[in-house]
């Protein structure tokens, strides 16, 4: 799937804003995934890398490695 | 009971009194010259020529005031602080000093600029709001205006200790600093600490307070019970009153003064008791807090007219120089003008 | 209930504050007849008296410095400081007296001072007096610190301010005092917010502008003319500038992920600072881009031919906004 | 020649003159009463019983003074600033006033803490480092300590201000309150702002500067030309000076200053002309900067033993007593003692 | 070549300024026969004489308003403000004269002016001698500020401070002056470091200590500390102030993803604010874990019975450092 301009769309779209650090929506942005499709892992439902790589590689996270 | 009257308060302090029995003049507001025992040695120079180039001086000066005042009122100006009536203070001081000396002004010595050879086209640019500060300080040997009320005097009395370390105080050729301040500046812990540094270390410093009564809307009253000159004897230098709206009592008690500094016996506080016949600055109102009565009372005093009725009383001028003058003001004005507009 | 432009609305809750309290004087250069530079004591020494509108000698230190005795004494004085660039002759007396009598007395000592300050640049001014020295405070622990920015504000703020038991500095928008278009009903018999809370001004979910004092209107006219474009932005007023009431602030971000800091100030080691040290830490996952500033430059303030370069402007929060939204 | 000599400066300045012709006494270094008919009335009432029990104040506050400096030595406090020689300036003004008076304290004022009834232990948190100030200011009418050298002068000019907006001023009931500060202090700007307040708004404050000839490192000459009580000539209130080390002349002119304040004469200057006989604090090194010659010729001023010596002279006291203040003495050194260790 | 502590080093380079150049005057309380409450102008008075070291009287406006003016006439002042909570007395004059002169004047006026601030706590000393005021100057525009924390630092920055032709404020870290363990060998005729430049002391991996004057050695003693259980920290010690020079920070945070910046003073808008501000803002995508701050709380300094528990230590940095890991 083509890049999407991501900032500006997730920006407009959401209510709440998917919680990850920013070198993680760094790597989402470089492997081009949209981290509002993600469920995050970590805790409080943060996005990992791990979540991020998963995703770009088309495999779900497995729960019991979020902590 | 040790608080003066009100009577005295008044006496000493108000702009309608003719500045109390201390006051030194030399010219009187009709343009009679009064003899000094004291004063006079200071002005033997002072010759017909000399007097004609001092009141070229205060009328080009004045010329100047008006035409920036009337510039701002036509917007050229972002705002302008008038010297209306301070001329003969101003002339007087500023025409005392020698070229090695050094004058920090506050921000209202137009007339001083003018003798320290600063162009008004370089003066203007602070109040056109291009620049802070538009001439040369070093070599004008003029400071930067200083806008903070009180805060030159202690860069004054620095600069007046460093030429005594420097060894340039001590004779005839020693030279001196003059800081101009304001009736109000004298409430400021810093043109007291000035007193006392300048006092301490021997400064050459001129203190020279131009009381024009006002303190934007407050009456002298509400910075002191005392005359102002009279602020120096708590520190151990001498405090003189001088009429500020005449050239000569000016011109006489500065250069006393300052010689004082230059040989080494400096500081000195000089009141110059005038008026502020304009407003504080452009965007001021004196309707709201003070009597025309009291402008029309120092009109009669007029710093300008007094020495053309000298000159005319003693044949020393005639109407053409009169008229030269006024065509050299009115080219001074247009190019002022030329360059603003 | 009258229309009042925010230098009215300060009149107004001037001569309300000394109705209420016999106590409450007012202390400045050249507030009495003149009515202050700005008119916004105007009519009160006329009506309460020299005894209760003090013409002071000129001296910043001796205002604020004889304020805390009067204060010790039980009044509650407002002094006026003339332009924000003459604080400093009076900055000993708030950092070492002012802010720390209450902390140093273990709290036997009050000093309900309240210090106006008109701050801030636009008004084409001479040196000193376009200065926003609002972070020299806040950084001053013991003290508290209040920007107006409307009329209905400015009226119920300073009321609160001078009503307040701790030292307060209120900073005024003075470019804004007389502005016509600004015009509010003022309500006295209305109950006003808070006096130490943040408001959202309004609500937007691109980006968030957090602002205070004069620099609100630039940011409400940036939110216009972005939702223009298509871009909803949110806009706070801190209000409060310390102690800062940024839980609104969290908040919006949460929601936005984007935070731009406005303010006249030099940026360094600023409230604007503060502001994205503390929200970069505390929304540190919600953050889409960094917390951006547009500020005043670390220069001294200009001449004021050049203030138009100098000042945040629409354009600069604009410019400021899209970067953050293409981070 | 404007400048004073160096020969009038110093003696109008420095320790080792006797404060010049000006100083008010009443008693003298041997103890002998001499008469004053301009301030004896303002200790009419000081008999035998009244001279015991300023004796038995300064007698103890120098024996706290002592003791706590011991106690910093030994490293209960974290710093003490010594008292000593000041027991006669700071008992004679502390007793001059009222209960309804207020003082404002530079750091150095346990004698005056004392009268104001502080307790030493709450006057000693401050050098314990456990607190910035112990007791209660409102009940005590004690403001805190202020530090910063100056600033309680502007502190104590607005509460005096207040005294009178009050209507609490104007007759022999009225209010008035006192401000201490050093003689290095008058240099600093908050200390001239705080004259002019007061001047001009007719405060009921009594400015009582202790020149004990020293800040810290730096003789009076580094502030001063001229006597500090010659300060308030500028400004139009009166100025004093008195002996320092003299608990009468010290009550008797504060009595006096405050009356003229009560009743509406304020402001009023006293300079207290007397000695640090310790260190600066216990942090300072004398040795660096004065000889002990001047200590010495001071001690022979010193402030408790012209009175011991008037009261045995004149059979006002016998040894009895002498030995029972000392026990007293004792006692209240051990119980500040116990307090801190 | 001899060993110094700070104390003595500032001393020694005092004295090699003055005999480099016979314009250096030495202002300020005490600083004569004295030496200084601290003793670091020790002996100058003696050999330069009264006109080259000046008892001046008390008032630190007046100190340095006339170290402007004597500026202005060619001398190179270095004044003394004896204690950091004196230096208010002078603010006006350092914000309103000093950092504006040569802005105003358009660079024709210079002012080549050291003001000497001992600062900070740990000395167990009463009000107002333990503060922190750095970050008031840091957001002043026109002025440079620097802090050592080394003896071989304190005898070059104050030489190349006094050489500068800029006003700068020296912070000195009072409470090392006279420590005998951190005595280093200085030799006069080594080259020194540049002045308005950090330094990183230790390199590290984990996380990245930034900070300046007094807390330098708390923050290599956590590094050590740290280092004992096997987490290695970077620690950049800033050295300047204003301007900062935060390269170094940025670089180390590209490495290490974490960054702790501690100082003394509180920290509401605060060089550690504004470190914070930009590090979020330049390392955006590099930072693993907020921008974490250790430093004084926002209160008034406190009675110095407490100030172990105000200044950060050892225990508060590496717990901050945990925090900032486990983020
Ligand atoms: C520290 C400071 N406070 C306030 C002001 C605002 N102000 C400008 S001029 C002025 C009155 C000055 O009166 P005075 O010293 O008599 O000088 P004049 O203007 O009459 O020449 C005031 C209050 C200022 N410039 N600086
Ligand atoms: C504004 C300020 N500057 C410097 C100091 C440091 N200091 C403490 S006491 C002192 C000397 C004070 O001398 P003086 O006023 O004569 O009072 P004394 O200590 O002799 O009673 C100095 C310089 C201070 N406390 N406050
Ligand atoms: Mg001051
Ligand atoms: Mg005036
Ligand atoms: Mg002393």
């Amino acid at each position: 799937a083509p890049v999407p301009e991501p900032a500006l769309q997730v920006a407009v779209a959401t209510e709440v804003i998917p919680l990850a650090k920013p070198p993680v929506r760094k790597l989402a942005k470089e492997l081009g995934i949209d981290l509002r499709g993600l469920t995050g892992s970590g805790e409080g439902g943060v996005i990992t890398r791990d979540d991020v790589q998963h995703a770009a590689n088309g495999v779900a996270p497995s729960p019991a490695g979020a902590q | 009971a040790a608080k003066p009257t009100p009577e005295q308060v008044i006496a000493g302090l108000r702009a309608t009194s003719e500045g109390g029995a201390d006051l030194v003049q030399l010219l009187t507001p009709e343009g009679e010259r009064v003899d000094s025992p004291e004063f006079d040695r200071y002005v033997t120079d002072i010759d017909g020529a000399r007097l004609r180039s001092l009141f070229r001086d205060m009328t080009l000066v004045r010329r100047f005031d008006r035409e920036a005042n009337a510039l701002q009122r036509q917007g050229q100006l972002g705002i302008w602080v008038p010297l209306l009536g301070q001329e003969a203070a101003q002339i007087g001081a500023g025409r005392a000093l020698r070229p090695m000396d050094m004058a920090f002004p506050s921000y209202r010595e137009h007339g001083v600029a003018w003798c320290r050879n600063v162009s008004p086209q370089d003066l203007l640019g602070i109040f056109r709001c291009s620049d802070h500060s538009g001439w040369d300080p070093v070599a004008a040997r003029f400071h930067p205006y200083t806008i903070v009320i009180g805060n030159q005097v202690l860069n004054a009395a620095g600069y007046a200790m460093g030429q005594r370390f420097d060894g340039h105080v001590g004779d005839d050729d020693g030279e001196a600093t003059i800081c101009f301040f304001g009736d109000g500046a004298t409430s400021q812990g810093d043109v007291h600490e000035g007193f006392v540094w300048a006092a301490v270390y021997d400064a050459p410093l001129v203190f020279f307070c131009q009381n024009n009564q006002w303190a934007i809307s407050e009456p002298t009253e509400r910075q002191s019970r005392l005359p102002l000159y009279q602020r120096a004897q708590g520190y151990g230098f001498p405090g003189i009153r001088v009429d500020g709206n005449d050239v000569l009592a000016c011109l006489a008690v500065t250069r006393w003064a300052l010689d004082e500094c230059r040989t080494g016996n400096g500081p000195m506080l000089i009141e110059a008791f005038t008026y502020r016949m304009d407003a504080h600055t452009t965007t001021d109102d004196p309707t709201r807090y003070r009597l025309s009565d009291e402008l029309e009372a120092w009109k009669l005093k007029d710093p300008i007219e007094r020495v053309r009725a000298y000159l005319s009383r003693n044949g020393l001028a005639d109407n053409d120089f009169f008229e030269e003058i006024a065509a050299e003001a009115d080219n001074f004005a247009a190019e002022i003008r030329d360059f603003c507009v | 209930a009258p229309q009042l432009t925010i230098g009215k609305a300060l009149n107004h809750a001037l001569r309300a504050a000394m109705e209420a309290d016999p106590k409450v004087l007012i202390m400045g250069e050249d507030v009495g007849k003149l009515g202050g530079v700005f008119r916004i004591t105007d009519g009160l020494q006329k009506d309460f008296g020299e005894h209760r509108v003090l013409d002071t000698p000129l001296a910043e230190s001796g205002i604020i410095g004889t304020a805390i005795g009067l204060a010790v004494r039980g009044f509650r004085p407002v002094c006026e400081i003339q332009f924000d660039g003459f604080v400093f002759p009076g900055f000993d007396q708030i950092v070492s007296q002012l802010a720390k009598l209450h902390f140093r007395s273990q709290g036997k000592v009050k000093v309900p001072i309240v210090v106006r300050i008109p701050f801030g640049g636009g008004i084409g001014a001479v040196e000193h007096h376009s200065e926003s020295p609002e972070s020299l405070f806040s950084h001053t622990a013991g003290l508290r610190l209040v920007s107006c920015s409307n009329p209905v504000d400015a009226y119920w703020m300073l009321q609160q301010a001078i009503r307040c038991d701790d030292p307060v500095l209120f900073f005024e928008p003075k470019k804004l005092y007389h502005t016509g278009s600004l015009k509010e009903t003022v309500d006295p018999t209305a109950s006003p917010d808070p006096l130490f809370a943040s408001r959202v001004l309004r609500s937007g979910t691109a980006a968030t502008l957090v602002t205070y004092g004069p620099s609100v209107r630039v940011c409400l006219d940036a939110a216009i003319a972005a939702a223009e474009e298509g871009t909803s932005l949110e806009v706070i007023d801190l209000r409060t500038l310390s102690p800062l009431d940024l839980e609104p602030v969290f908040e919006s971000v949460r929601k936005t992920g984007r935070l731009i800091a406005v303010s006249e100030a030099p940026s360094e080691s600023s409230l604007t600072s503060e502001i994205a040290a503390r929200v970069q830490q505390e929304c540190f996952y919600s953050l889409e881009a960094p917390v951006l500033r547009v500020t005043g430059f670390d220069t001294p303030y200009p001449p004021t031919k050049l203030e138009e370069y100098y000042l945040p402007d629409l354009d600069r929060v604009l410019h400021t906004v899209d970067r953050a939204l293409t981070w």
